[in-house]
């Protein structure tokens, strides 16, 4: 049961246990999107404020499973304060760790430096879990459907 | 009342012989889907292998013989739902999905209109919900709920108030979260006393109880073959033969149709007018050999084992789990069936189901298409444990295992 | 181009090793459905003895094993018909005939209204034209038809007018009457020049001569599974991505919602928006077998094959009967399939394929499913014979002895 | 091949090559019904005149195999200038003989006496034959289908 080892590691079972960024930001200033897992019903109620090209603030609500609700944790970490392009970037390196590269990612092919992923790296042993993939990009997906409501 | 050896019953199906991450499988998703009997999957290989053609339109030998193992097949499944007339009465469908969307479609939408009333439950699956929401986007009807009590029954202290003036009451006949069995007969007296039709979701209920649809009292009856040991890829829909023989067709094409012109069609009788297109010919066939199977188990005896393995697990779980894993079913053993949806403490289910996979325990994590029953619930999931007629002993051992393992793992 | 042998191909067919009235079988009726080789009838019985579960919605590992079967599934079939995105574009149904309906109630029914034209031809089969009769029915749509020829062809003479203000052709790629491949390239470029989309029913060319929807051009393409070798109780609805995503729902239920709640739901993205209940898993793990099937054999030399046999058939027709046999096909090879028409002088095509059942061929009388055809070409009924990769020139050796028997019967 | 020459009769291709009582009556004072084997596509069309209780005259057109049409030719000479009485009861004989019963004939499970049946005995051999048990019955249930919307 090692993989399973990987899969639920000591950092996502933290951030299962104690999310971060959590709650609802008002609405407005905030802007307010859900995502939705369709197969096991995991929803995320994410709310974000930019400040120009900035994320100012970012919260996640809502349920589901430790994968998603600690990759909903830890990406809130990663992308609270840092610039839209960056926050981008990230998204396109976490899903390429994922294996699911958007198409017009130029960089779809490249080999990840995991280093670089920070603390996402640990929701690596995902990968080994396809069923568990759409858990990890929930958030992200949720977040890039924010952006393009927000045209930013 | 005859009783049998589900290690038999494993026996008869390979599928149990194959091993997941080096451990016996437990298979405790059959309210998914159900695990095949050999003799179902090699009547359909054989009927590929001598008979198969298109049905109902060749006079030449196995062109008969196909028609007539399809024709044979409704026959079966007719007499084996006590349908009167299951000639007249059975339809064919893709699934009981397609099942409820087309009674919604050929009788809802020819009869219902703005503010008519459909009464559903809040323990229905989304077969019996999504297409009446269709209905009431296009054509205005209303849709009212019998809600569900605390002890996961359904609350039927408003029944008469809520069918008032309703035209339909669908409803299911055996819940896939809870496990709960309504009482359809009541039900279906107090539908006709207030001028409604019935119609019941047996998708549930039909591979794992007797079930007698004039017993029930009930006009409708929607299922599907693959949760009642047969293959994926057939429905049916048994609907009384008066009330068949009223509906418009509903989906168009070849074998349904008395004549076409340019600018018009006229339409078979029933049960052909419904069945659009090539049927699902091997897959009647294998479902006419799984009812042969349930049959020769005797249906008494497989609600029995069910209700065995249910005591077992309740008993099993609450003594040494408690509090810590919470169980959304009936606590007894009256008007059930084999389910019961659990969640623990601290663990989502996903992450339990997860956990028990490499126990080899097979159950599903999620909403279980009851989104509704989720939110009276209060809860976004469970994992369901569902038996079959192969189910043992052992396979909720290896579930409790799991759990423990889970409950150490997230604690 | 690679050629196969028809003889290993009949060995590969469990069916042609039986016999009727103590003959070998002639099977001249793969257009109303194909023998399926080994390889697809043992691909379903494997999965059924080692992976079969419900799809999507297990984390366990048969779960993710039948998941991934029918995904791979829907890739391969999408990647046979050069389908761009077949993971957004390949809707699995139960047949040809639902995807024709799903395309007329959910494209049609939400986009045409009141004097709206579809363009068809009077060589559809009824699954290309009831659909549309009803939407004319309901919302009164207006059909426009274009015309077959003396010569068996479409008559395309007038094609730009009566594509004007049209705003779909829903078109045969291949008559299942006649055997005629109109020029679908050419219709599909001057329907777009209208502004009109184009579907074609690709039922009888998908399993017989290379297809990519791209090359042809077109928006959308329906087939089934049980003409191309694979099983029944599986078709296939292909759409172009943004037309696909642009469709609203039409079955509701099970895996086709992202949310329902007891007053509204919400659909979820294409193709599973398409897909509600209970897909035919194992019917696409057989549809997968038969695409590799097919592409062993080389889609080329498939076609090739066909039209060798009907050269054959028409030269041996022609010379043994003159003009007591009619055969309404085109008479030379160019653009069409293995399929043709035949009509006895004073013997009905029901009465000949009587006959012919006792020399072990299998044609198909009647009128194929395509009435408006019928009287079209002033005939009630004709004996079809129709070619698969299996099928040899003795099979038409024993249709001549039987017809010349029929004849001597009824002289 | 035998049975298939129990099928093909003498008599009846006879009947198909010849047929008798061929065409339509004008309407009115005819009544027309028109019946479709909708597997096969055969189609007659039944022109029937009612004398009170007397079948006057009776004529089929349409089209199909040589047994629906030489049955639908036996069956115009059989009930032709007969009661309405005795031609149910011909039907019923006719059914019973082609395993077709009605529900609420009351000697569906007696035997049949095809002396009985005159020149309908000749259709006897299709009962070998299951799927054309419809075309032999075609004429017939054309027949009944005008009796009941005439009321009679
Ligand atoms: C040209 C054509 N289109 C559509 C169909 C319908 O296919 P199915 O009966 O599998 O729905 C057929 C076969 O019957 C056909 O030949
Ligand atoms: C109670 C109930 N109704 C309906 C269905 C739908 O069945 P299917 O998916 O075969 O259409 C299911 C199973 O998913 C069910 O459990």
């Amino acid at each position: 049961m090692d993989d399973l080892e990987d899969l639920y590691r000591e950092i996502i079972l933290d951030h299962y246990r104690s999310p971060r960024n959590r709650g609802e930001l008002p609405t407005p200033p905030a802007h307010r999107t859900e995502g939705f897992n369709p197969l096991c019903g995991d929803e995320i109620v994410l709310t974000i404020v930019l400040d120009d090209d900035v994320i100012e603030d970012v919260k996640v609500d809502g349920h589901g499973c430790s994968i998603s609700q600690s990759s909903a944790s830890l990406m809130t970490g990663v992308v609270k304060g840092k610039s839209i392009d960056d926050a981008k970037g990230a998204m396109r390196s976490f899903k390429r760790m994922m294996t699911v590269a958007d198409e017009d990612d130029p960089d779809a092919d490249e080999p990840i430096d995991v280093r670089k992923l920070g603390e996402l790296a640990a929701l690596q042993g995902v990968v080994k879990f396809p069923v568990r993939i759409k858990c990890a990009t929930l958030a992200w997906n949720t977040l890039a459907q924010a952006l393009v409501e927000m045209d930013a | 009342m005859k009783r049998f050896d589900p290690e038999r019953v494993r026996h008869d199906v390979p599928e149990l012989r194959r091993t997941v991450h080096g451990l016996e499988m437990a298979y405790l998703d059959s309210a998914a889907s159900s695990l095949a009997p050999s003799s179902v999957i090699e009547a359909m290989s054989r009927y590929y292998e001598r008979t198969h053609t298109n049905v109902h339109r060749g006079v030449y030998q196995i062109a008969e013989e196909a028609t007539e193992a399809y024709e044979l097949a409704r026959r079966s499944v007719g007499s084996f739902i006590g349908a009167p007339h299951p000639d007249k009465e059975i339809v064919f469908t893709k699934n009981a999905t397609e099942s409820f969307n087309l009674f919604a479609r050929a009788w809802g939408a020819s009869v219902l209109g703005e503010g008519d009333v459909v009464v559903l439950t809040e323990m229905e699956h989304h077969a019996n919900i999504v297409p009446w929401l269709q209905l009431k986007e296009e054509r205005g009807i209303e849709l009212r709920y019998l809600g569900v009590t605390d002890q996961f029954r359904l609350d039927l202290t408003r029944l008469d108030e809520t069918l008032a003036g309703a035209s339909l009451v669908s409803i299911t006949a055996m819940s896939n979260v809870l496990g709960t069995i309504p009482p359809i007969r009541r039900i279906a007296d107090a539908a006709h006393a207030a001028g409604a039709l019935i119609a019941i979701d047996a998708a549930q209920l039909v591979g794992h109880a007797p079930m007698d649809v004039v017993d029930l009292g009930v006009d409708v009856a929607c299922f599907s073959a693959h949760k009642m040991l047969g293959p994926t890829g057939i429905g049916v829909l048994w609907a009384r033969a008066e009330l068949l023989a009223s509906m418009p067709p509903f989906l168009g094409g070849g074998g349904m149709i008395l004549d076409v012109k340019l600018d018009s069609f006229k339409p078979a009788d029933a049960p052909h007018r419904f069945e659009a297109g090539t049927p699902p010919i091997a897959e009647a066939v294998g479902l006419a050999a799984a009812v042969r199977y349930l049959r020769s188990l005797g249906m008494d005896a497989v609600a029995a084992h069910d209700l065995e393995l249910t005591g077992y697990a309740l008993e099993r779980l609450g003594s040494q789990f408690g509090d810590k894993v919470r169980v959304y079913s009936p606590q007894d053993l009256v008007d059930r069936g084999g389910v019961l949806s659990l969640a623990l403490e601290g663990v989502h289910a996903h992450d339990l189901a997860q956990v028990l996979d490499r126990h080899g325990v097979c159950v599903r994590p999620g909403h279980h298409c009851a989104k509704p029953l989720m939110r009276r619930l209060g809860v976004p999931a469970t994992a369901r444990v569902s038996f079959g007629p192969y189910s043992v002993e052992r396979d909720i051992d290896a579930l409790l295992g799991g759990i423990e393992h889970a409950l150490g793992m997230f604690g």
